[in-house]
């Protein structure tokens, strides 16, 4: 069952001079309860918008999202955010810019409950308890951010969000900033929270084994389009889409025996300002069709749960 | 480019027009009639300035007929003097400032870029401690001081040789300008030597300092090709403020050294209120100080080529 | 292959092999747990030139604020006697009674017999004070000269070594039956030589007789109740020190920086305050709102700043126009803010900008922060660093503004002291007495140099505070 | 096998903080041979950006300080007692490229003439000789319409397109070693493909050895022929790549292979590393990474351990490994005999 669905989103920033940046083109998702879903693209593909607009921090320019089943509004006021709090949270890329340096840790992990205007005591207390949660220690309440490093910051903001108790939580890069080894422990201690509490999760990365290893399913954006949606697994070892194709060969793998096994493609990664009619994909693809460079292909079925955008199937 | 030159010189423009009003509405607002206070006006110049400037008529066509006078350049009779257009007094008394705001100006960058580059180099060692006191020193210490105090140095000075080894005051040749323009373009060489110090500091941490260096490039030529080129952009950009700071501080050297420039002639007017030498002046000052952002603006472009080629 | 090579194993027990618990949680990177403020106040006490300016920041108000109150004399008193006096530290004065004016002792019975020839006549004798001594007047009187026709009274500041090194001619007295001579010409403290030489009307003659005098402190009986003291003739009295010495007026000097700095620092610590609260304001309203908004609130800021700034102080000054009996303290103040507060409108924007987008900012957004919240939670306090620090730079430029004013004579209206306006006085003095001009511009470089190095040391504070640790 | 290229014996870097000396590099051994690709594999802040940077100088001094160490390249001194040699010639033999191409290229200047000016200080080309040629390496490393592009400056290009340049300017003079100081962290995956595959070729045609300084095992895995694994300024571990993923012989190296998802399995749990590295301001007693290795030992926490010697790999090269579990005397870990996860039998 679908605890989010996205119809037709899209969010166009303009630049000026007749320029607009197509962060998110008609998008069609659905983000079922209690799933992870991985989000994956290169720099520009506008994971980051569509994390901002599902949020409500970035309106939409055209579509709808269902949450539950209710329509979201397209620009949020406060109230929507009130509303919304205990529903969905987000975790951020950069560690040091998402946690506020005035702040002590108690503060920062006891805001949301302090904004719903429980007591000071109990916000403690609760901080306390989520803090053991993420893996830190409640003596490191009264500790101030800087204090911590990268990795404990992300746990910082894991508990942040999730002391709302809410059901969907978008997570945006949480582990592109860290340490290999860091990214392991965040990335356990959120797919063990998932289990345990339940949640359904956006995971958004570039790191195309590490999405595969957390999600459930997997989609893949280019260019602000979404071109393959299906299964983690059978979307990683059996790429239909040229780009997926591209993306996971591409992707190096910590093998030595299977070196060589990569293909190099050439050219470029567009750009996504003013992107020409057609499949965003046609210029680099070595399969592109006449079609490709006229018309834009909608994601179709290719197999149980699979979808992918492409007139080659 | 055309199209940031075009739309540089267009707000420039604009800005001019601000300025003027605001110098047409603040003189407006000075209570009392203007040509009612106790300065002597003749009558000639009071029928002269009635005429030109309408002040029987409402204030919108007052504004009105100002600006039209305003953009065709022409600012009208000075109060205190008889029959002397405000033209007439910027056109021999602007030169005289120019010249000396010039050399400051040459002082301040030649200066701040040469002092700066030395306590970059010599970064939290001795002589970057010691240049950077002065030049906080030089920031703190009100020009009209440094203008005296460098008087009274040059009196010593003469006394000490017995002879006129520069003049105490006066104009007429370069080296009644040399303590002048050094003295005004003081402030500025300090807060040029600081900007070009972090400026500098900034580019030395740079990646590309860093490349060239592995590329085998010598110290000599990374400093010149590589660092200076990149720090002084951020300097050029101050450039403008720093052309109005010597315009204004010219003022006070004008005064303390007897040159006959315009500064100390506005200075005169404001302090016998002789009202059209000051809007006149204002409004002038105004349109130069715009006219030397935009260019320098202009330039910066040039020198840069994210902008130039944009 | 000559890396670092292990020949042989280390010796060691087998119990170094037993097993090592892990410690149960891993520690902190930094030990202190120091909150925002406390770690910029702990980098700016180890910061020692921006900790010296604090104290003398501090000091300068103690100055202002506490000063007068140890430091009585009034700063509008003028005093002719002590016109342009150097540093004093007061000590006795003797009262004299110059109601009486002086008359040059006559001698009636002298005969008067001119004699033609100059270099003839003798040096006068028994040159004796007539009353002690005192910076008020000074009274010799001496034995005629046979065959004078009069004499000239001259005096020094050394002992003469010739005829041609008697000093300043006083007075030229003819009629040899004059022989006295009150000298009132700005005397101070210490010796003169007093030379007199007879003259036969047309030539002096080549010997002279020089009396040394000591001149002591001395005070008109009729000026007593100006300095609160009482006495008679002859008495002597303390007179108050002028330790910075007096001005043009003779007023006290220090009394007037003090009165001045209660000006200056107004006008320095007022003007930032107001416009950086205003610049902040409207700063923070037009990042916050962003869009269209924004860039109509920012253009009229570009406008503001391409005003020159001087000119149209000196515009809005007069345009305020300041009424009789008014300081002008006001007007400043009103066209200061008027000009300045857009810097930091930018500033804050700026700031507002970046923050905004901050994770922790979008984070509160979505943990249901209002408007309010985010602004008064997050927004204000991360600008609060960046304004103190643009205050503290904008106090010595306010303070500078205003002495660039009063020193054209388009500041404060005398008789207000300010530093600017004491400059402005000092320089007219400047060749004779450097003291005028010296005391109040030390004061205002010491003022804003400390206030720059302040600002300086708080800006390194809050940017390494601000850099993350780590990196 | 041929003698060392470069030789790098005990080398320590510090740098001078207001709050004390931080320790970056606390003795780092390593050699290059010729024509191989040694990775440099280690997280932020172990030091393997520095030790090599310093190797040639361009460490910011200060705060950064040459402690002690020396350095041979291809039989030339390029440190001596902790002391940089006067006579080091950068740019030459040693080619350098960094990690983020857009701020490695001085904004201000055409990209022709900065792959240029190596080669007229190197080669004493022309500048019309240089400018020919500068437009010949950018077809090498395959940027499109080379001619025009030289007269570009770094804002007109990508990333990618721009550490193509870097490369072009490196490789211009011929190096006999190249660092590539993380040449691929900065750009999308696409694109990092591409670089490693022109660096790849770069090198084969130049007979050139390299030393890709990385955090990202694939790249390694792809890349390399030898690995050395750096942690808290020391190298812990130096192998060969297959034996650095299947026969780790040093916790880390274990511990760091766990920490990534392994291609070929189902989804099983990532074994992390607990903790964080040391704050090298502080001093280590005993091995830097004992509180967080799961079979630390007494000794470990007491006394730093020396490099043991490892079985020679299939080209008859040393390993060793800097860890107390290679001693006679310790128990044998079974994890590290045969790595937890068996590597090789994943994906067909």
């Amino acid at each position: 069952m679908a605890l989010l669905e996205l119809r037709s989103v899209r969010k166009h920033f303009t630049l000026g001079r007749g320029r607009k940046v197509h962060a998110v083109d008609d998008i069609d998702l659905e983000v079922r309860s209690q799933e992870v879903l991985g989000l994956v693209g290169e720099s520009g593909s506008g994971k980051s918008t569509l994390a901002r607009v599902i949020t409500g921090l970035h309106s939409r320019d055209e579509g709808s999202i269902l949450f539950d089943g209710q329509p979201l509004p397209r620009l949020y006021r406060g109230a929507d955010f009130r509303r919304l709090a205990s529903q969905m949270q987000m975790i951020f890329q950069d560690p040091y810019s998402s946690l506020n340096s005035r702040m002590t840790v108690s503060e920062i992990v006891g805001e949301g409950l302090r904004l719903r205007g429980v007591p000071l005591t109990q916000r403690q207390q609760a901080a306390a308890t989520w803090l053991e949660r993420v893996g830190l220690r409640p003596e490191h309440l009264n500790r101030y951010a800087h204090e911590f490093s990268g990795g404990q910051r992300q746990r910082i903001g894991i508990a942040r969000a999730l002391i709302t108790e809410p059901r969907f939580l978008v997570c945006d890069e949480p582990i592109s900033a860290l340490d290999v080894s860091v990214q392991a422990q965040v990335v356990n201690l959120l797919g063990e929270l998932q289990e345990n509490l339940g949640l359904t999760l956006l995971f958004i990365a570039h790191d195309l084994s590490m999405v595969r290893y957390i999600s459930d399913r997997m989609a893949v954006m280019y260019l602000g389009a979404l071109m393959e949606v299906g299964p983690a697994d059978e979307v990683y070892f059996k790429p239909r889409h040229p780009y997926t194709q591209l993306l996971i060969s591409s992707n190096p793998v910590a093998d030595p025996r299977q070196r060589g096994r990569r293909k190099v493609s050439t050219g470029e990664v567009g750009s996504p300002v003013n992107v020409p009619v057609g499949c965003r994909f046609a210029d680099r693809c070595p399969h592109a069709m006449a079609e490709c460079r006229t018309q834009t292909p909608r994601l179709r079925p290719v197999g149980a749960d699979h979808k992918v955008a492409c007139f080659l199937y | 480019m055309i199209r940031y030159l075009v739309r540089r010189v267009l707000g420039g423009l604009v800005t001019v027009w601000f300025i003027a009003t605001a110098t047409f509405f603040a003189m407006h607002a000075v209570p009392g009639d203007p040509l009612l206070n106790d300065k002597a006006v003749t009558p000639e110049i009071r029928a002269n300035l009635e005429a030109r400037y309408g002040l029987d008529q409402p204030i919108l066509t007052q504004y009105a007929i100002f600006l039209g006078h305003m953009a065709r350049g022409d600012f009208g009779i000075s109060f205190t003097q008889k029959n002397r257009s405000v033209n007439d007094i910027i056109r021999e008394h602007f030169p005289v400032s120019a010249a000396l705001g010039v050399l400051a100006l040459v002082f301040a960058a030649s200066g701040g870029i040469v002092w700066g580059a030395l306590t970059a180099q010599y970064r939290n060692r001795l002589p970057d401690a010691v240049i950077m006191f002065l030049v906080i020193l030089a920031i703190s210490v009100p020009s009209f001081v440094v203008a005296a105090l460098a008087q009274l140095g040059i009196l010593y000075v003469n006394r000490w040789f017995d002879a006129s080894v520069l003049p105490v005051a006066g104009w007429g040749q370069l080296r009644h300008a040399l303590v002048p323009a050094l003295v005004l373009g003081l402030g500025t060489m300090a807060f040029l030597t600081r900007l070009m110090r972090s400026s500098l500091l900034d580019v030395m941490d740079a990646d590309y300092i860093k490349t060239a260096r592995a590329k085998g490039v010598g110290p000599f030529r990374v400093f010149w090709r590589h660092q200076l080129r990149n720090a002084v952009l951020p300097v050029v950009t101050v450039l403008g403020p720093a052309v109005a700071g010597i315009t204004t501080g010219g003022f006070v050297v004008e005064l303390v050294f007897a040159i006959p420039g315009l500064g100390r002639y506005f200075v005169q007017a404001v302090q016998q209120l002789d009202y059209t030498v000051i809007m006149g002046t204002t409004v002038f000052y105004g349109a130069f100080l715009v006219a030397m952002v935009v260019l320098i603006d202009i330039l910066y472009g040039l020198v840069d080529p994210r902008i130039r080629l944009q | 292959m000559n890396e670092a090579t292990t020949p042989m194993f280390p010796e060691l027990p087998s119990s170094a092999f037993a097993p090592l618990s892990l410690p149960e949680s891993e520690p902190l990177r930094q030990q202190p747990a120091a909150s925002y403020w406390s770690d910029v106040w702990r980098k700016l006490r180890t910061n020692r030139r921006a900790f010296c300016s604090l104290l003398i920041i501090l000091m300068l108000l103690v100055f202002t604020l506490i000063g007068p109150l140890l430091w009585p004399l009034d700063p509008a008193q003028p005093n002719l006697d002590l016109i342009s006096r150097g540093p004093t530290l007061g000590g006795q004065a003797q009262v004299v009674d110059l109601s009486r004016p002086w008359v040059v002792p006559q001698v009636t019975s002298w005969p008067v017999s001119p004699v033609s020839n100059a270099q003839t006549l003798a040096a006068p004798v028994a040159i004796a004070l007539v009353e002690p001594a005192t910076t008020q007047a000074v009274r010799i009187q001496w034995d005629p000269v046979v065959g004078a026709a009069g004499y000239v009274v001259y005096r020094n500041d050394h002992q003469p070594e010739s005829n041609q090194d008697l000093g300043l001619p006083l007075r030229t007295l003819f009629g040899g039956n004059q022989v006295g001579h009150e000298d009132r010409l700005r005397l101070r403290p210490g010796t003169y030589w007093y030379s007199v030489v007879a003259t036969n009307g047309v030539d002096e003659s080549p010997v002279y007789t020089t009396l040394a005098v000591d001149v002591h402190p001395g005070v008109r009986l009729r000026d007593l109740p100006q300095l609160g003291r009482a006495g008679q003739a002859g008495d002597f009295v303390e007179l108050p020190a002028h330790p910075l010495g007096t001005d043009y007026l003779g007023r006290d000097l220090l009394a007037r920086l003090m009165h001045g700095a209660r000006v200056s620092l107004f006008i320095g610590l007022t003007a930032p305050l107001l416009f950086v609260a205003l610049g902040a304001l409207y700063g923070g309203v037009s990042g916050y709102i962003g869009g269209r908004t924004d860039r109509v609130l920012m253009a009229v800021v570009d406008f503001v700043i391409a005003l020159p700034f001087l000119l149209f102080m000196i515009l809005f000054k007069i345009a305020f126009g300041i009424g009789p009996g008014e300081s002008g303290i006001l007007p400043l103040l009103v066209a200061l803010v008027l000009l300045s507060w857009p810097g930091a409108a930018r500033l804050v924007r700026g700031q507002v900008l970046q923050v905004r987008e901050a994770g922790y900012v979008q984070a509160a957004k979505l943990l249901g922060g209002s408007t309010l919240y985010l602004v008064f939670r997050h927004l204000l306090p991360s600008t609060f660093g960046v304004l103190l620090v643009a205050l503290t730079f904008a106090v010595p430029s306010a303070i500078f503004t205003e002495a660039f004013l009063s020193f054209i004579g388009m500041g404060v209206v005398p008789p207000t002291p300010s530093w600017g306006s004491m400059c402005n006085d000092g320089m007219k003095t400047m060749m004779s007495h450097p003291h005028e001009l010296i005391f109040p511009a030390a004061m205002i470089s010491v003022t804003v140099l400390a206030f720059n190095l302040f600002g300086d040391g708080l800006r390194d504070a809050l940017d390494t505070q601000l850099g993350e640790p780590g990196k | 096998m041929d003698a060392a290229l470069l030789e790098v014996r005990d080398l320590k870097v510090v740098f001078d903080t207001a709050d004390g000396t931080t320790h970056a590099v606390r003795g780092v051994s390593l050699s290059v041979r010729a024509g191989e690709t040694l990775a440099v594999v280690g997280e932020s802040g172990c030091g393997k950006s520095v030790s090599f940077q310093s190797l040639l100088g361009l460490t910011p001094t200060p705060p950064g300080r040459i402690l002690d160490g020396s350095a041979v390249f291809n039989g030339q001194t390029l440190i001596e007692n902790g002391t940089l040699a006067a006579s080091v010639q950068r740019g030459r033999d040693i080619g350098m490229i960094f990690q983020d191409p857009m701020a490695s290229m001085n904004p201000t200047m055409r990209i022709g003439d900065q792959i240029a000016e190596p080669l007229r200080i190197h080669q004493g080309l022309s500048r019309r000789a240089a400018h020919q040629r500068a437009i010949q390496l950018l077809q090498q490393v395959r940027i499109p319409e080379p001619a025009s592009r030289v007269r570009q400056y770094p804002f007109e290009f990508s990333g990618g397109m721009l550490q193509r340049a870097m490369i072009a300017m490196a490789l211009g003079v011929q190096p006999k070693l190249l660092i590539a100081d993380e040449p691929t962290t900065a750009l999308d995956v696409t694109i990092q493909a591409q670089i490693l595959d022109l660096l790849r070729g770069m090198k084969a045609g130049n007979n050139m050895a390299m030393v890709l300084i990385t955090h990202d095992l694939g790249v390694v895995a792809e890349t390399a022929d030898r690995v050395a694994v750096m942690y808290a300024g020391e190298v812990v571990e130096s192998t060969d790549v297959e034996s650095a993923f299947e026969r780790p012989a040093h916790p880390y190296t274990l511990g760091l292979r766990q920490s990534i998802p392994d291609p070929g399995a189902a989804a099983g749990g990532l074994t992390t590393i607990p903790g964080t590295p040391p704050d090298l301001s502080q001093p280590i007693a005993g091995c830097a990474y004992a509180p967080r290795c799961p079979y630390a030992m007494r000794v470990c926490a007491q006394q730093a351990p020396p490099p043991f010697d490892l079985p020679v790999d299939e080209h008859g090269l040393r390993r060793w490994s800097r860890c107390w579990l290679q001693h006679p005397k310790a128990p044998r870990i079974k994890a590290l005999d045969q790595s937890a996860r068996g590597v090789g039998d994943g994906v067909a």
